[in-house]
């Protein structure tokens, strides 16, 4: 009981804020922690920018808490809870079991979670306190598949996976497919790294598949993909035309070498921040979706390529742009499982 | 794909992947054969990374650019030495036992290094280095047929670094006064101190050594792999460099081997999957293989009395 | 050598104790000079234990493990040996549990004890091989046990993946019945996640110390550890006695594990990384003067300590880690008693 | 009157106990001076004062009339003193060469010049007569050629005072002779010696002058020549000294244990006991003599089952005990004193009683039902404790705080307790002072004519010619040799030891 106090107790240290909102956010990350360089950096951002548009004060306001390991998540979900956050987000999938557990103890508590739904087993529909957010990162990947695919000059492109997933799945087969749309000849190498955390276990894959001749690797691993991106830039300051595709976020700085030129070719964004913040907004205006499974897509723009084109060929961009209108349009249908996957293929 | 391919692909890989290992084995190896164990390996390149990466964003911001990892490593063996004094006078002077003080070590070190990390850069993990320790090709050496893109193509040159240090590590410890004192410290220390050696000295020396190297070891991962830190950038490579050290029976060019040998097994781990035969491999195998391998080995051939005698025990003047 | 019996008793106690001490004297210097209040990081870190019953239920359950994980390295070492593969055990242990606990539906009474028996001897099987080869070869234990750690970890992940696995990178949960988790602990606890294993885990501390100290089988492993010539002298088979050293140190161990998935979790997951529950273990053991009595203390300081650092990083703002570092240099000084020993005789000396 | 040292009044405690009190020891140019005490009387502690491994309480030292203070022993080496230790300071995996150069090597632009060491170490091992091979590891050479490498130690580094301690101990008879020679010309070439020794003879056949301490304080200092053997002894012990042990003759009766042809490789693979016979009868003591290292350790562990022979029979009251396990060994009737006590025959950190019950255990009374009856045991120990005179706090104490005396004890109380038919008493007073010696002694016969067998292997002469009925001489891994007791002596055995042949009766009666 003491420790409800708490949470607002530490509020309590800095005066003067009269005029800003009293509304508490906090946020749970993975292991990959805050700069990530991936979605949980960009989920902090997303609370970030909403706590600068209602001035409010970080650590007061909002906050977050890493967690070192899986085991981490139920406590640091709890404790922010217990805290009395008006707002609690999950940050990944691999949140789903400590949401399910502390979304059922907590029913007055108001949380979400990002690119996963979950469900309430008694009443086999989703949590009635927890917003869930997903994203159409196939159809991001598509795009990003159409580019490598247009810019690949051996015809051999790459692509690297945080955990085997269905929701790395989702990018994986959107990528394949956008990259068999331009080149139905293009191979295409795929490895799983098994953590979204081990850049050196990456860079090693990455490594093996420039060897093997791909020119231009996409990944989809969190803060593994700095391993792809530290092999790209030492293969490129050696002279070598070998390309990286971000993720998540515009990775275009994370590729910079010899002071002004990047291994990013492009990225596949996914607007968490976006999302975030919108859920914050909604919450703090007394509008929490709590059960409600948000997506956000290409139509929804929370998901796209990157703005940074610089070091696009010319007309890319217009071709990725006809891709995307055929996906708006349902023209074009993309996979994310496998089995959807060999069936597009079977379709083309 | 051909065999030069996959060797050209394989070897290198094994060599990054070595290269760490082996100096902070090094480390350990001027430890040991003076009597001191060192569990704390890990540790010492925990702070080894923490300190290169931290070195390196702090010269970069000095303005010093390219420089600065290679500045950064030599600050990291600095510091390394005097975090090992830590392990030293634990168990040297204040008789600790040494295993339980290595195991404090790498708690020390991993404690200390996420905590400064936070208060330093206000979360779990350090900001990128910008200017890395890059591959490049030996300029005329890369070329030659065969050896060329197997050992000077796309090659780090902390690697030759490291292959130097083993042989000057050999040279030390086998052919100098130097040499001879520290091993015979560690193998009959009342003796060594009858003709005048001074025990402890030496042990201090050794263990601070053992820290360098260790730190060495762990800062070169950084500059080059890791490129920042993080509570996961040394995850058990030291418990390895321990390994290599027991593996290459104390014996410089025998770490240098037993280094390789799992750098390879390392490289083959992840570089398998995309290679003929071995991708039909289950992953998982290829995963534990170095391990497997080394039980295996020490089973095998690797003989029970390559310890140096007097190793664990600190030195107590008269003791009987 | 200095006789051991100087102060006896009195010093078995006191060291930890100055040690302990001294640790979090360091602690708050540490915090002084990196600009935190050592009296507010320590208050919320004591809040953060035992200010709630949510606090005190989660530094039992934290216990639960570290408790059984030290016994495991306690009882090697009273019998000689060093186990550093307390990790492996533990992992194995975990799965076998899990699987038992998931694949089988039984009634309760048979099911949860089969799970943790499961997990009981998966460690086992897991520090067999290490005692095997120590006995036979005379491979040391130390190595082969870091890299059975590794093997485990990697082993278990592709188990789990090739033929467990469910979305959100785990296992199936097991059946209630395997379960030792508990409505009524949860409640009284504020929903924490405390679980019946702690009663698993006194037991264990019973059986340890029965065994070691009442049985003549414990006789042959002490007498085995403290002097193999001696033993094999006496007509004790040494080598056998290794081997059941490391396999009874083992099964500690993997019921460790098996409290991390009958009771914590429920399930096992994917594990990116070694638990670390393991490595304490070693710490646990080491400050506990591997002693059944001394783990058990000290896992309720390391238990507590680590549940108490959310609230301290949470609530002062100090990175938890300073929890690490302080008990590093617990360790630390624990290890050098030699030198505590030293100054207290001196200060008696002087004070008579 | 001019001495190279002077030692005065030197006091060195160890927590619990005095080594040095108030010693004075003044040591003559050019002169051979023995030092001479019991067991523990402090002799070795004083020459490690000397030689700068302890530092003093009290007391000064001066070499050649200057007050000094020997911190370390780089400054003992740097004043010319050298010692050869009781227990050798060698690098087993070292060459001699390196073990001779360390802590003060010959280098070539920092590079070790080892063959310049070894041109140097040859000199000098060819100008004092002591023959080793330079480039030998030490592993692998013999306890006498080891011993020379000691000696050069001291010599490469210019010592002109040499410390020797207890170095006869180990030699035999044959080797001691050519260490005396090499004294002699050490002492010749204008060296001079402390020599420590149990051995009066050799006291009285090279030493000058000698100084005797008793526990822990000075005696006083004698010159040989108007002293005897009697006198020095008495000073020691401050007593008369009994030297023969007061026995009936024996009464042999059936033979317990029988021995046939075994052959045994040692822990280092190389053949120990090559064929070896032996037959030990009810109520009578064999003597085992040899130098050690011809296989007195092997026999012992070839007979209690440590390690597993390659041929040849073992009977125990015709029974065949070969290679059965140490606890079938023991249950079938065999004791043993073991030769490393703490090695061997005790666990340190084990209780008195614990260790009182380190081979009946897991019998009733102690054990029922895999339960310890740890009463029973220590009532067991109580009883032993009076019965032998073991000195301890009580029986709850750590074996490791007794003293080595009191720890032998305890191991023959064990031993003795359990009556078996055979004993073996490898080295039983080993360390101990002459109260504790004749008790042993005593104890032994009293079982002999209790009608048990009994091997004594000792490496001391005095006590296997002095306690056994027969004596066994071993050398090179057989028997060479049985003689009885009371018709030999020192010389025939050490003849025998260095593996000389008896002289038949008639030839002897001859010469
Ligand atoms: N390092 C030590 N710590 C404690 N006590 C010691 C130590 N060294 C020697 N002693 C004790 O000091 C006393 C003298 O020992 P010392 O070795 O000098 O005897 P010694 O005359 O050389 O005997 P010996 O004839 O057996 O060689 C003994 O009681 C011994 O136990
Ligand atoms: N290394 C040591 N550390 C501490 N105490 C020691 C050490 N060595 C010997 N002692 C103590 O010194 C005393 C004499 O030991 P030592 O083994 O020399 O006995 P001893 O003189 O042979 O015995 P006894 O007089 O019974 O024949 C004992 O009290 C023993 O506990
Ligand atoms: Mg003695
Ligand atoms: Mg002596």
């Amino acid at each position: 009981a003491g420790n409800d106090d708490n949470g607002t107790s530490t509020g309590d240290g800095d005066g003067g804020t009269a005029e800003t909102s009293d509304f508490t956010v906090g946020m749970v990350t993975d292991a990959g922690g805050i700069d990530d360089k991936s979605f949980n950096e960009s989920s902090w951002n997303g609370i970030k920018d909403f706590g600068e548009k209602f001035n409010l004060t970080e650590g007061t306001n909002y906050s977050y808490v890493q967690s070192g390991s899986i085991p981490d998540f139920e406590p640091n979900l709890r404790g922010l809870v217990r805290e009395g956050k008006e707002l609690v987000f999950g940050v990944g999938f691999l949140m789903e079991d400590a949401m399910r557990t502390v979304a059922s103890q907590n029913e007055d508590a108001q949380l979400a979670i990002i690119d996963m739904v979950v469900m309430n087993e008694e009443t086999g529909e989703p949590f009635e306190n927890v917003a869930h957010m997903t994203f159409e990162e196939h159809e991001g990947s598509f795009l990003v598949g159409v580019v490598a695919a247009l810019e690949s000059e051996t015809d051999q492109v790459g692509f690297i996976g945080g955990m085997d997933s269905d929701l790395i799945k989702k990018f994986e087969n959107g990528f394949k497919a956008g990259a068999k749309a331009v080149n139905p000849d293009i191979e295409i190498a795929v490895q799983y790294v098994g953590d979204f955390n081990d850049a050196t276990t990456a860079q090693q894959i990455a490594n093996t598949m420039y060897s093997q001749g791909a020119d231009i690797i996409y990944h989809a691993a969190g803060g593994s993909g700095n391993g792809l991106i530290t092999e790209a830039i030492n293969r490129a300051r050696n002279g070598e035309n070998v390309w990286a595709i971000g993720v998540d976020q515009d990775q275009y700085e994370d590729g910079i070498y010899d002071g002004e030129k990047s291994v990013m070719l492009t990225s596949m964004v996914k607007r968490v921040d976006v999302a975030v913040a919108d859920v914050a907004e909604r919450t703090m205006n007394g509008d929490f979706p709590g059960g409600e499974i948000l997506v956000y897509g290409l139509e929804e723009n929370g998901v796209g390529i990157a703005d940074s084109t610089q070091n696009l060929s010319d007309g890319i961009e217009d071709q990725v742009n006809e891709y995307r209108d055929s996906i708006l349009s349902g023209d074009v249908e993309v996979p994310m499982t496998d089995e959807e996957y060999e069936e597009y293929l079977n379709g083309l | 794909m051909d065999i030069m391919q996959v060797l050209a692909l394989v070897i290198p890989a094994a060599i990054y992947a070595g290269v760490p290992l082996i100096l902070t084995a090094l480390g350990g190896l001027f430890s040991e054969r003076a009597g001191v164990v060192n569990i704390g390996l890990e540790g010492l390149m925990i702070s080894g990374a923490f300190i290169g990466i931290v070195s390196t964003l702090w010269l970069e911001g000095a303005g010093v650019g390219a420089a600065s990892p290679w500045i950064a490593l030599i600050i990291a063996a600095i510091v390394g030495a005097l975090f090992a004094l830590f392990h030293a006078v634990a168990s040297i002077s204040f008789r600790a036992d040494q295993i339980v003080s290595g195991v404090a070590i790498n708690f020390l070190a991993l404690g200390l290094a996420i905590f400064l990390t936070r208060l330093f850069f206000g979360r779990g993990q350090t900001d990128y280095i910008q200017n890395r320790i890059f591959r490049t090709n030996v300029a005329g050496l890369s070329e030659i047929p065969f050896i060329g893109p197997l050992f000077f193509s796309n090659a780090y040159v902390t690697s030759y670094v490291a292959l130097a240090l083993v042989f000057v590590v050999y040279y030390v410890i086998f052919y100098t006064p130097f040499g001879l004192r520290l091993r015979s410290v560690g193998e009959h220390p009342m003796a060594a101190d009858t003709m005048g050696v001074n025990v402890n000295k030496m042990r201090y020396v050794a263990v601070m050594l053992s820290g360098a190297f260790g730190a060495l070891g762990g800062a070169v991962f950084a500059v080059t792999v890791s490129g920042n830190f993080s509570a996961t950038t040394i995850v058990g490579q030291g418990f390895m460099a321990l390994a290599v050290l027991i593996f290459g029976r104390w014996n410089p060019l025998g770490v240098l081997g037993a280094g390789l040998f799992f750098g390879l097994a390392q490289a083959l781990s992840t570089t398998g999957a995309q290679l003929p035969f071995f991708s039909e491999i289950h992953p998982v195998f290829l995963l534990i293989a170095p391990y497997v391998l080394t039980i295996i080995a020490l089973t095998g051939f690797v003989g029970k009395n390559a310890a140096p005698k007097a190793i664990g025990k600190p030195y107590i003047k008269g003791s009987r | 050598m200095d006789k051991r019996n100087k102060f006896g008793k009195l010093s078995g106690l006191l060291i930890p104790i100055i040690s302990i001490f001294l640790g979090v004297l360091i602690g708050a210097i540490l915090m002084l000079i990196s600009g935190y209040n050592p009296i507010v990081a320590y208050s919320a870190l004591l809040r953060g234990i035992f200010s709630d019953s949510y606090y005190i239920g989660e530094t039992i359950r934290a216990m639960t493990p570290l408790i059984l994980a030290g016994l495991a390295v306690a009882f090697a070492y009273r019998t000689g040996l060093l186990n550093i593969g307390v990790e492996g055990q533990l992992i194995v242990g975990w799965l076998a549990a899990v699987y038992v606990g998931s694949a089988l539906d039984l009634p309760m009474i048979i099911h949860l004890p089969l799970s943790i028996l499961a997990g009981a001897l998966a460690g086992a099987l897991w520090g067999f091989l290490p005692g095997f080869l120590k006995a036979r070869f005379e491979v040391h234990e130390v190595i082969v046990t870091i890299m059975m750690n590794y093997i485990a970890l990697y082993s278990a992940n592709a188990i789990i993946r090739a033929f467990l696995i469910v979305p959100g990178e785990r296992t199936e949960s097991i059946y209630p019945s395997a379960s030792l988790q508990s409505d009524f602990l949860q409640s009284i606890t504020d929903y924490s996640r405390l679980h019946y294993g702690f009663v698993i885990a006194i037991l264990a501390c019973v059986i340890m110390w029965f065994v070691l100290w009442k049985t003549k089988k414990g006789y042959e492993l002490r007498a085995v550890g403290f002097n193999q010539h001696a033993s094999k002298y006496a007509g004790m088979n040494v080598k056998s006695n290794v081997v059941l050293a490391m396999v009874i140190s083992g099964a500690f161990a993997g019921v460790a594990g098996a409290m991390e998935g009958l009771g914590t979790y429920g399930y096992m997951s994917i594990l990116s990384g070694f638990s670390g529950v393991g490595f304490d273990g070693i710490a646990v053991a080491l400050l506990g003067a591997n002693t059944a009595i001394g783990v058990f203390l000290s896992s309720f300081l390391f238990g507590g300590l680590q549940v108490g650092s959310l609230t301290m990083q949470q609530q002062a703002g100090v990175p938890m880690e300073l929890v690490d570092i302080v008990i590093a240099l617990i360790i630390f000084f624990v290890a050098s008693s030699y030198i505590i020993r030293w100054v207290t005789n001196r200060i008696k000396k002087g004070g008579i | 009157m001019s001495y190279v040292i002077e030692m005065n009044n030197i006091r060195k405690e160890f927590p619990g106990i005095v080594a040095n009190d108030n010693i004075t020891l003044q040591l003559k140019e050019g002169e051979i001076h023995a030092l001479l005490g019991e067991n523990g009387a402090g002799k070795s502690t004083l020459m490690n004062v000397l030689f700068g491994l302890y530092q003093p309480e009290k007391g000064n030292i001066r070499v050649r009339g200057e007050d000094v203070e020997i911190t370390d022993p780089n400054i003992a080496n740097r004043l010319g003193i050298g010692m050869v230790h009781q227990h050798f300071m060698l690098v087993e995996n070292f060459t001699v060469t390196e073990n001779i150069v360390l802590g003060n090597e010959p280098t070539k632009a920092g590079r070790l010049n080892i063959r310049k060491a070894a041109k140097e170490v040859a000199e000098i091992s060819k100008q004092y007569g002591l023959k080793v091979d330079p480039y030998a590891k030490i592993e692998d050479i013999s306890v006498g050629m080891q011993q020379r490498v000691e000696i050069l130690k001291t010599l490469y580094r210019g010592a002109e005072i040499l410390i020797f301690d207890e170095p006869t101990a180990v030699l035999t008879p044959q080797e001691i002779q050519e260490l005396i020679g090499i004294m002699k010309k050490l002492v010749a070439e204008g060296k001079s010696i402390i020599l420590i020794t149990h051995k009066l003879k050799e006291i009285m056949s090279v030493c000058d002058r000698c100084t005797v301490i008793r526990r822990g304080r000075g005696i006083g200092t004698v010159d040989v020549k108007t002293s005897s053997e009697a006198k020095l002894a008495e000073m020691m012990v401050g007593r008369e000294v009994n030297f023969s042990v007061e026995k009936t003759p024996a009464e042999p009766k059936e033979t317990v244990l029988k021995i046939e042809n075994v052959t045994m490789k040692n822990s280092r693979k190389v053949e120990a006991l090559k064929g070896l016979d032996l037959e030990i009868r009810a109520g009578e003591i064999v003597g085992l003599a040899g130098v050690e290292g011809n296989g007195q350790s092997e026999l012992i562990e070839a007979i209690t089952g440590l390690r597993k022979v390659d041929g040849g029979h073992i009977y125990l009251n015709s029974n065949e005990i070969t290679n059965h396990p140490p606890r079938k060994v023991t249950e079938a009737g065999v004791g043993h004193i073991p030769e490393d006590r703490h090695k061997h025959g005790l666990v340190l950190d084990f209780s008195i009683g614990e260790n009182i019950v380190l081979q009946t255990y897991y019998n009733e009374p102690y054990s029922k039902m895999g339960i310890l009856q740890y009463p029973k045991i220590y009532e067991k120990a109580r009883e032993l404790i009076d019965d032998y005179d073991v000195r301890t706090p009580s029986e709850y104490t750590e074996a490791r705080a007794l003293s080595g005396g009191n720890q032998q004890k305890a191991i023959i109380a064990r031993e003795v307790d359990r009556s078996p038919d055979f004993l073996i008493a490898a080295q039983p007073t080993r360390g101990l002072d002459v109260g504790a010696i004749e008790s042993i002694h005593t104890r032994l016969i009293k079982e002999r004519d209790k009608g048990r067998a009994i091997l004594l292997m000792s490496l001391e002469l005095d006590e296997v010619l002095n306690v056994s009925d027969r004596i066994a001489v071993i050398y090179d891994g057989k028997i060479v040799d049985i003689v009885d007791a009371d018709k030999t002596n020192e010389k025939e055995l050490g003849l025998l030891m260095a593996g000389g042949k008896r002289q038949k009766e008639g030839e002897e009666n001859r010469g």
